[in-house]
């Protein structure tokens, strides 16, 4: 009993940021249909705006949060203007290996300025601290990163089922053409989704560096998560990713937990599976 | 059958540029161990046309198909396990593992095949990464195909047809070019058999190509079976160049992406497309690898690389072939 | 009879889009399907061409029971279609689109060029053999799809509003270019369309169906006449033109 | 000639004028060339880095003097026997990946024309990049992979100077049985019952299942239970319900082979859920990497790891210790076990050239096979470099060979200090591990 | 209110508008008659901005407007109902609506044209809440005109309000359109209808292969040869 409680809150922690990982992705996806290989970098520039933060202005990492959603941000839609609005008009494949590029060359100009060192954010008001509820203990820095990738993921969604700003990123994501004559800018729409897709997963990153390490290299495995996440999730459902998204931190606790050297495998079948019986994903439009 | 044949090694229809092209090409590879003395530049010869061999497979279902398979490193993988661990258990010798090899990945991805083309677009792309990553995984896990410890063969010290061993370099460019040029004749009648068409119009409209008494899922499921099958040869010739071969290596998810990237590069759909996307990517990457890769300051080689792939794929989406289309529409 | 439908039902997740359809196509004739938006023509049409699989009831070709049968196994057998949205392949050629189309009936290559090569002609369409589909403008796409149909070699042809957004004389150069085709191939037709002026004109048979159900059937005067298609369908203004 | 063929032709020349034009540098005669092999992309980057550094400052030490130090190399300017020629290390990046290392070794072999090979770390690059060295007939000394097979493959060319994984399965059942029996420094008797039974965590590359499988071996030969062991996915996303499992196990002591990154995320797993071990102790890699105690500071305190190298050895072997200055005042950090390793690889590279006085690979051959650099020579606490057969079926392998168990203490200050073997010892252990704040 | 003056559209390398010029003044229903492929909607398109063309101008109010992007054509007052209705399936009917007033700002005129549109669609207020993609074809044209309406536009432009309406609905359609046109509103009208538009119609042009070749009064360009020769067949 204490395992399995102490393993749910583990996975439902995970989840909470894989959800917000797997946000960005989906929400990019839904806008315009295009999959983002570079997701996981753009996380992965979100750790090292922390770890300068905290190892360069000695200021707590905590801080970081809002600039790393920033700079995410900004991320998003430079990469949108100088790339993605170029290969959207290309088949598919092309848009693939646009952002596989993009992935590329982010993680290996990371690796030129940082050198490809692991490190780790050592000090900060959350950092390191752990919080016992009966025989439930909780590292501090998960359950704030949990409560926060909530609050993010609540954000978005009133953003984007509430606002005058939601109603027309909705509108291009369901007919761009029509949403032009409409009088939306759709090329200002599409660079706000990959900005809100870029923030929010560099703030996933920045809150991640308070308990991981951080490395060049570390954005692909996650890209591949959030994949799983988000076409479990069906591409383009917030409620989808934030589901899917625990499910999955259940599912890789919980399995790590038996067999744990196949864990990804169950990921992978359970996606195959939702998917063969629901081939849009479980929220799929 | 004599038209078969025909279809197999006529280039007829092809404008003269391309046959005079394709003839230069063929005899460039032929004279070159001659002409060429850096090893490294052998090398990367080899791997070019081992890629491009991989490119041709990959564009069956890519290309012809329209369907992006992010997991052709998995019958990779079935290929070079199967050559692997025949010639490790039973010292088979490599040409009957060939066609076995050939015969699981095919079997296998005719399985999978079934519950995967429910799926479209994203989620077929992301489907088949999955299915490659899970075979990687359960390589690595079981015990019997070595786990991550791989098999290695033993080093045979004089040159062997039976086992294609060879000292030399050289051996295996001719061995590597009679793979890809045999499969190049076969992608040469697929284009213009019936199932080529049929497989065209199912990727440009699947209701259409229905409506027109085309069987799409069988279509699908055939193609990519054959594309499976195809992709385990060069994965058994991994094995007996290599001599060593594990999960990360033959089966990872970059090769499955190279392998699409090539194409992609190259011009997806089109007879050349793999072979020009093989000629610009390997050794470009592998150079680049060679000169920059152990600088001072890492990650360089990469960056160019990279920044090459999104102006192909911002500037040019039909890859490198649309360039050449294109520019002879107008000259 | 060459196609019979009897008591077909078909529901999307219990709202019922086709109720108790029964039909029958005779062989060599011409027949039209008209409808208010949403009575469930194209759904007809789907199912009969193996996109939807009824709910219930059955359908027959030559007697031959087809009910729920795959739409690759319909053609087959000898129903060609199509569609009311276009669906052209936009990366084959104008002959290579109708070279598939040739395949159902043929594997060899050259053969099924050459009957593709014929048909192009006999729609006109020979001269824009290699060009790309979508270069073309939509009168001749839908002139293609057409051919791409013809190259099946069918007995019944559906037409799904292929007149929709022609004018006045094109339409009138699509009805001479079915007659002939009719005619010269033998060829069964059944057209759902919006246009008075075409379906009218060109049906012997003409069956009304509103919300699911066939509300009317008979010569396209006599149709024109019943209270209830006017009602539901025509409107007073068309019914007026007509008596006038 | 149409522009269409132009373009076409053009295409094909400019690739093949690719392909020519490869690297060819002139020979220089006051060099010899060395290829090093090494994974300096992708995610074993770090380690590459730190492999490469080790064998930039031995190269250099061979090159120059450095009357301080007290070693032979140091009071050479190049290869004394070969007119002073100097080293000249040339380094490919493997990225990890076999094939590039198979590749690379090509490279190097036949256009740079190096003497010999070095590298190449993972052991499956070693697997494909020997089998390069052995065809064209070229020595491979390899000081840093540490599958047991490798030295077990019958190869004429290729010679291991570190020992392998086998050895330090059977350093790490000494020391728990020692510690048994009371003879680790500074800690009585414990029973057997305090430490048993054993928990292992090894990631599944290769390296981690032949870890794996030697813990398993030596446990089951010297009559240690395991509670639980098992491999699990390298670069995990989440390792939390792998370390959940340690715990659960109820087990006292905890054995590790993962890299650094996992390394890392075990540790502070561990410290999140209040793990109580009595005994941890990391299979070299990940645990000895300076990314591992620089990123956790305090928090590795306690912690056991195998090693070849500790800069405390300065104070049993003075020589280490002014070779750490060295490499401390070239990187910032310590010398650890991957950097000494390849340090002494191109150490033995030019003790071989020396006494064989020629660079051609017959000669060098001889040489290896009859090299003993005595261990006072060697920054490691090695009873010095001779290949032979230690373990069954072992060829080429270096049998003066030993491991060290280290113990950090005093982080993020302090030192790793060595408890293994005892009468090395440079400080008493600390027992049972103390825990984390 | 509308001047366009020799403008040039090229799909790729395909030109698809020669030369087009014509006008729409203030309070004029114009409609816009011409077979398949002539460019009617391209015309439109591009007036609107989703195309740019080559040369030529189009002036506004005595704005050149010419290659500027939708949104700004949008705020100054032209709206655009393309052709097959452009619905947003997955949004309500009111959803729908408020897009259309996207670019306003002000919440009280919002409301108020919201009333407007409801007034003038009863339907659409019964629906307020239901999908887009639910509603029949013709209550999905009253939305599409609906939220083209709710900018409150000076110019509306219709693209085929008709196409793929059963005949009932296309007299309803062309019923509201005369509503439409009593209240005073600029209508540019695309039809293939080309009796009813032009019956309906202030003056009309024809476009062929590109080109205007005619125009003059609705009801004369309908007795005129070209018209019933090229396009009613008779």
């Amino acid at each position: 009993m204490e395992l399995a409680t102490q393993l749910i809150a583990y996975g439902i922690l995970m989840g909470l940021v894989f959800a917000l990982i797997a946000l960005g992705l989906s929400l990019i996806f839904g806008v315009m249909n295009i999959v983002n290989f570079a997701h996981g970098e753009f996380m992965m520039v979100g750790m090292y705006v922390a770890f300068i933060i905290s190892s360069y202005f000695h200021l707590d990492p905590l801080i970081s949060l809002p600039f790393a959603a920033a700079i995410g941000y900004l991320l998003g839609v430079v990469s949108y203007h100088f790339l993605i609005h170029h290969i959207l008009r290309g088949p598919m494949v092309a848009q693939l290996f646009g952002t596989f590029g993009l992935m590329l060359f982010l993680r290996y100009l990371a690796m030129f300025i940082f050198t490809p060192d692991v490190r780790s954010i050592k000090q900060g008001i959350l950092v390191g601290k752990t919080l016992s509820i009966g025989w439930l203990t909780i590292d501090v820095s998960k359950g704030v990163s949990g409560g926060l990738c909530l609050l993010s993921f609540a954000l978005v969604y009133w953003i984007i089922h509430r606002t005058k700003l939601g109603r027309a990123l909705r509108a291009t994501s369901i007919d761009a053409e029509a949403a032009r004559y409409m009088g939306i800018d759709t090329k200002k729409m599409n660079a706000l989704a990959w900005g809100i897709g870029g923030a929010t997963v560099a703030l996933a990153g920045a809150l991640l560096a308070h308990y991981y390490y951080i490395t060049p290299t570390i954005g692909m495995l996650f890209t591949i998560i959030a994949f799983a996440t988000v076409a479990l999730g069906g591409f383009g459902s917030i409620v989808g990713a934030f589901l899917a998204g625990l499910m999955i931190g259940l599912i890789m606790v919980l399995s790590g937990q038996y067999v744990s050297e196949l864990k990804f495998t169950f990921i992978y079948i359970l996606y195959f599976l939702v998917v063969v019986f629901r081939p849009r994903g479980l929220f799929g439009w | 059958m004599r038209q078969v044949l025909k279809d197999i090694f006529s280039f007829e229809d092809r404008p003269r540029f391309e046959r005079i092209g394709f003839v230069v090409f063929i005899l460039i590879i032929l004279v070159f161990p001659w002409m060429v003395h850096s090893a490294y530049g052998r090398v990367v010869m080899i791997k070019f046309l081992l890629f491009a061999l991989f490119g041709l497979g990959w564009n069956l279902i890519g290309g012809y198909g329209g369907q992006v398979d992010l997991g052709q490193a998995k019958n990779v993988g079935f290929g070079a396990y199967a050559t692997a661990l025949m010639m490790f258990w039973w010292n088979t010798p490599f040409w009957v593992t060939v066609p076995i090899g050939m015969i699981v990945a095919a079997a296998e991805s005719f399985g999978v095949a079934y519950p995967m083309f429910r799926l479209k677009g994203h989620y077929f792309a992301i489907a088949t990464l999955c299915v490659a990553l899970v075979w990687k995984e359960l390589f690595v896990f079981w015990d019997w195909t070595g786990g991550a410890r791989g098999v290695e063969l033993t080093i045979r010290p004089t040159p062997d047809f039976t086992y294609m061993q060879f000292g030399s370099p050289i051996y295996y460019h001719y061995f590597i070019f009679l793979l890809f040029i045999t499969q190049l004749l076969f992608m040469n009648w697929f284009r213009k058999s019936k199932l080529g068409y049929e497989l065209q119009a199912v990727r440009d409209n699947e209701d259409a190509a229905a409506s027109l008494g085309i069987n799409v899922y069988r279509t699908k499921v055939i193609t990519y079976t054959i594309t499976g099958g195809l992709g385990a040869v060069g994965g058994s010739f991994m094995t007996v160049y290599y001599l060593y071969i594990d999960p990360d290596f033959v089966m990872p998810l970059d090769l499955s992406i190279l392998i699409a990237m090539t194409v992609m590069v190259g011009g997806a759909g089109s007879l050349w497309g793999p072979i020009i996307g093989a000629a610009i990517l390997i050794p470009l990457d592998m150079y680049l690898g060679a000169w920059l890769g152990a600088g001072k300051r890492l990650g360089i080689d990469f960056m160019v690389y990279a920044v090459i792939m999104m102006v192909i794929a911002a500037r040019e989406p039909r890859g490198i072939w649309g360039i050449i289309e294109r520019l002879r529409k107008k000259g | 009879m060459l196609l019979e439908v009897k008591n077909l039902v078909k529901e999307f997740g219990g709202v019922v889009a086709n109720a108790d359809i029964s039909l029958g196509l005779e062989r060599g004739k011409i027949f039209g399907l008209i409808g208010p938006n949403g009575a469930g023509k194209t759904t007809l049409f789907n199912c009969i061409a193996g996109y939807y699989k009824p709910t219930r009831g059955n359908i027959f070709f030559e007697g031959k029971d087809i009910t729920g049968w795959p739409a690759h196994r319909v053609t087959k057998v000898g129903i060609a279609r199509t569609f009311q949205s276009m669906k052209i392949m936009p990366n084959l050629t104008v002959e290579e689109n109708v070279m598939v189309g040739a395949f159902c009936r043929i594997s060899n290559r050259l053969v099924a060029r050459r009957d593709a090569q014929e048909i192009l002609k006999l729609l006109n369409l020979a001269e824009e053999a290699n060009v790309l589909p979508t270069e073309l403008p939509i009168a001749t796409q839908k002139r293609i799809e057409l051919a791409r149909a013809l190259a099946t070699r069918p007995k019944l042809l559906m037409l799904d509003e292929i007149a929709a957004g022609l004018n006045p004389l094109e339409i009138k150069e699509i009805v001479q270019t079915l007659l002939r085709i009719k005619e010269e191939r033998g060829l069964t037709l059944f057209l759902t369309e919006h246009v008075m002026e075409f379906i009218m004109t060109i049906s012997e048979v003409v069956t009304v169906m509103a919300a699911g159900r066939k509300i009317a059937e008979g010569s396209p005067e006599e149709v024109a006449r019943e209270e209830k298609v006017v009602e539901a369908y025509l409107g007073e203004r068309y019914a007026k033109g007509k008596s006038d | 000639m149409k522009a269409s063929k132009r373009i076409f032709l053009f295409l094909f020349v400019s690739v093949l004028s690719i392909l020519i034009v490869s690297p060819t540098l002139f020979a220089q005669v006051k060099e010899v060339k060395i290829g090093v092999i090494l994974p300096l992309s992708g995610p074993l980057a770090p380690i590459g880095k730190s492999l490469k550094e080790g064998a930039e400052l031995a190269a250099d030490i061979v090159n120059n003097k450095y009357p301080e130090l007290d070693i032979s190399i140091a009071k050479w300017e190049g290869i004394p026997n070969l007119g002073g020629a100097k080293i000249k290390l040339i380094f490919a990046d493997s990225r990890g990946d076999p094939g590039w290392g198979s590749e690379q070794a090509k490279r190097l072999i036949e256009d740079e024309k190096v003497v010999g090979l070095l590298g190449a770390y993972q052991s499956a690059v070693t697997k494909t990049a020997s089998v390069e060295a052995e065809r064209a007939g070229i020595p491979f000394i390899n000081p840093d992979s540490t599958s047991p097979a490798l030295s077990k493959r019958g190869f004429k060319w290729f010679w291991r100077v570190t020992p392998h994984e086998t050895w330090f399965t059977k350093d790490l059942f000494d020391l728990l049985d020692g510690l048994t029996k009371g003879k680790a420094p500074g800690v009585k008797a414990v029973p057997k019952s305090k430490l048993e039974p054993l928990a292992v965590a090894a990631e599944n590359t290769e390296w981690g299942a032949a870890s794996l499988a030697e813990i398993e071996k030596f446990a089951k030969e010297r009559g240690w239970k395991i509670a639980e062991g098992f491999k699990y996915p390298h670069t995990a996303a989440d390792l939390t319900s792998e370390t959940r499992k340690m715990i659960a196990s109820k087990a006292p002591t905890f054995l590790f082979a993962p890299y650094v990154a996992d390394a890392i995320l075990f540790v502070k797993t561990m410290k999140e859920m209040k793990a109580k071990p009595r005994l941890i102790w990391g299979q070299d890699a990940g645990f000895v990497e300076a990314d591992f105690y620089k990123t956790l500071g305090a928090d590795v305190n306690g912690i056991l790891t195998r090693d070849l190298f500790s800069a405390e050895m300065g104070k049993v072997k003075p020589v280490a210790g002014k070779l750490n200055e060295m490499y401390k005042k070239m990187t910032g950090y310590d010398f650890s076990g991957s950097s000494a390793r390849d340090f002494v690889g191109v150490q033995v590279w030019a003790h071989v050239l020396n006494n064989a006085k020629s660079t051609s690979p017959e000669a060098i051959r001889k040489a290896l096979n009859e090299l003993h650099i005595p261990g006072k020579e060697l920054v490691m606490p090695w009873k010095g470099v001779k290949f032979g057969s230690p373990f069954p079926n072992d060829t080429q392998q270096n049998e003066l060979g030993s491991g060290v168990i280290n113990q950090y203490q005093g982080y993020p200050d302090g030192k790793l200090h060595i408890i293994y073997p005892f009468e090395f010892a440079t400080s008493k252990l600390i027992y049972p591990f103390p825990g984390w704040k | 209110m509308l001047k366009v003056n020799q403008i040039k559209v090229h799909y790729g390398r395909i030109p698809a508008l020669h030369e087009v010029s014509f006008e729409v003044k203030e309070g004029e229903l114009v409609a816009m008659v011409g077979a398949n492929g002539a460019g009617k909607s391209t015309t439109l398109k591009a007036i609107v901005g989703a195309l740019r063309p080559v040369s030529g101008n189009i002036e506004f109010n005595g704005i050149d407007i010419t290659g500027k992007n939708s949104a700004k054509i949008v705020r100054l007052g032209i709206t655009y109902v393309p052709e097959a209705r452009h619905i947003f399936g997955p949004l309500t009917v009111e959803e729908n609506l408020l897009l259309g007033a996207f670019t306003l700002d002000s919440k009280h005129d919002i409301e108020e044209r919201l009333d407007h549109v409801y007034q003038l669609f009863p339907k659409l207020n019964e629906r307020r809440t239901q999908k887009g993609e639910t509603l029949s074809g013709g209550e999905q044209q009253m939305l599409a005109i609906g939220r083209g309406l709710m900018s409150n536009p000076k110019l509306l432009m219709l693209d085929e309000p008709s196409l793929g309406l059963m005949p009932k609905l296309v007299t309803e359609m062309f019923k509201a359109i005369s509503l439409l046109k009593e209240e005073g509103r600029t209508i540019l009208l695309v039809e293939q209808n080309v009796r009813e538009a032009l019956e309906l119609a202030d003056r009309g042009y024809i476009l062929q292969t590109g080109r205007t070749i005619s125009s003059g009064q609705g009801t004369e360009l309908l007795e005129s040869e070209i018209v019933k020769k090229a396009f009613l067949g008779l």
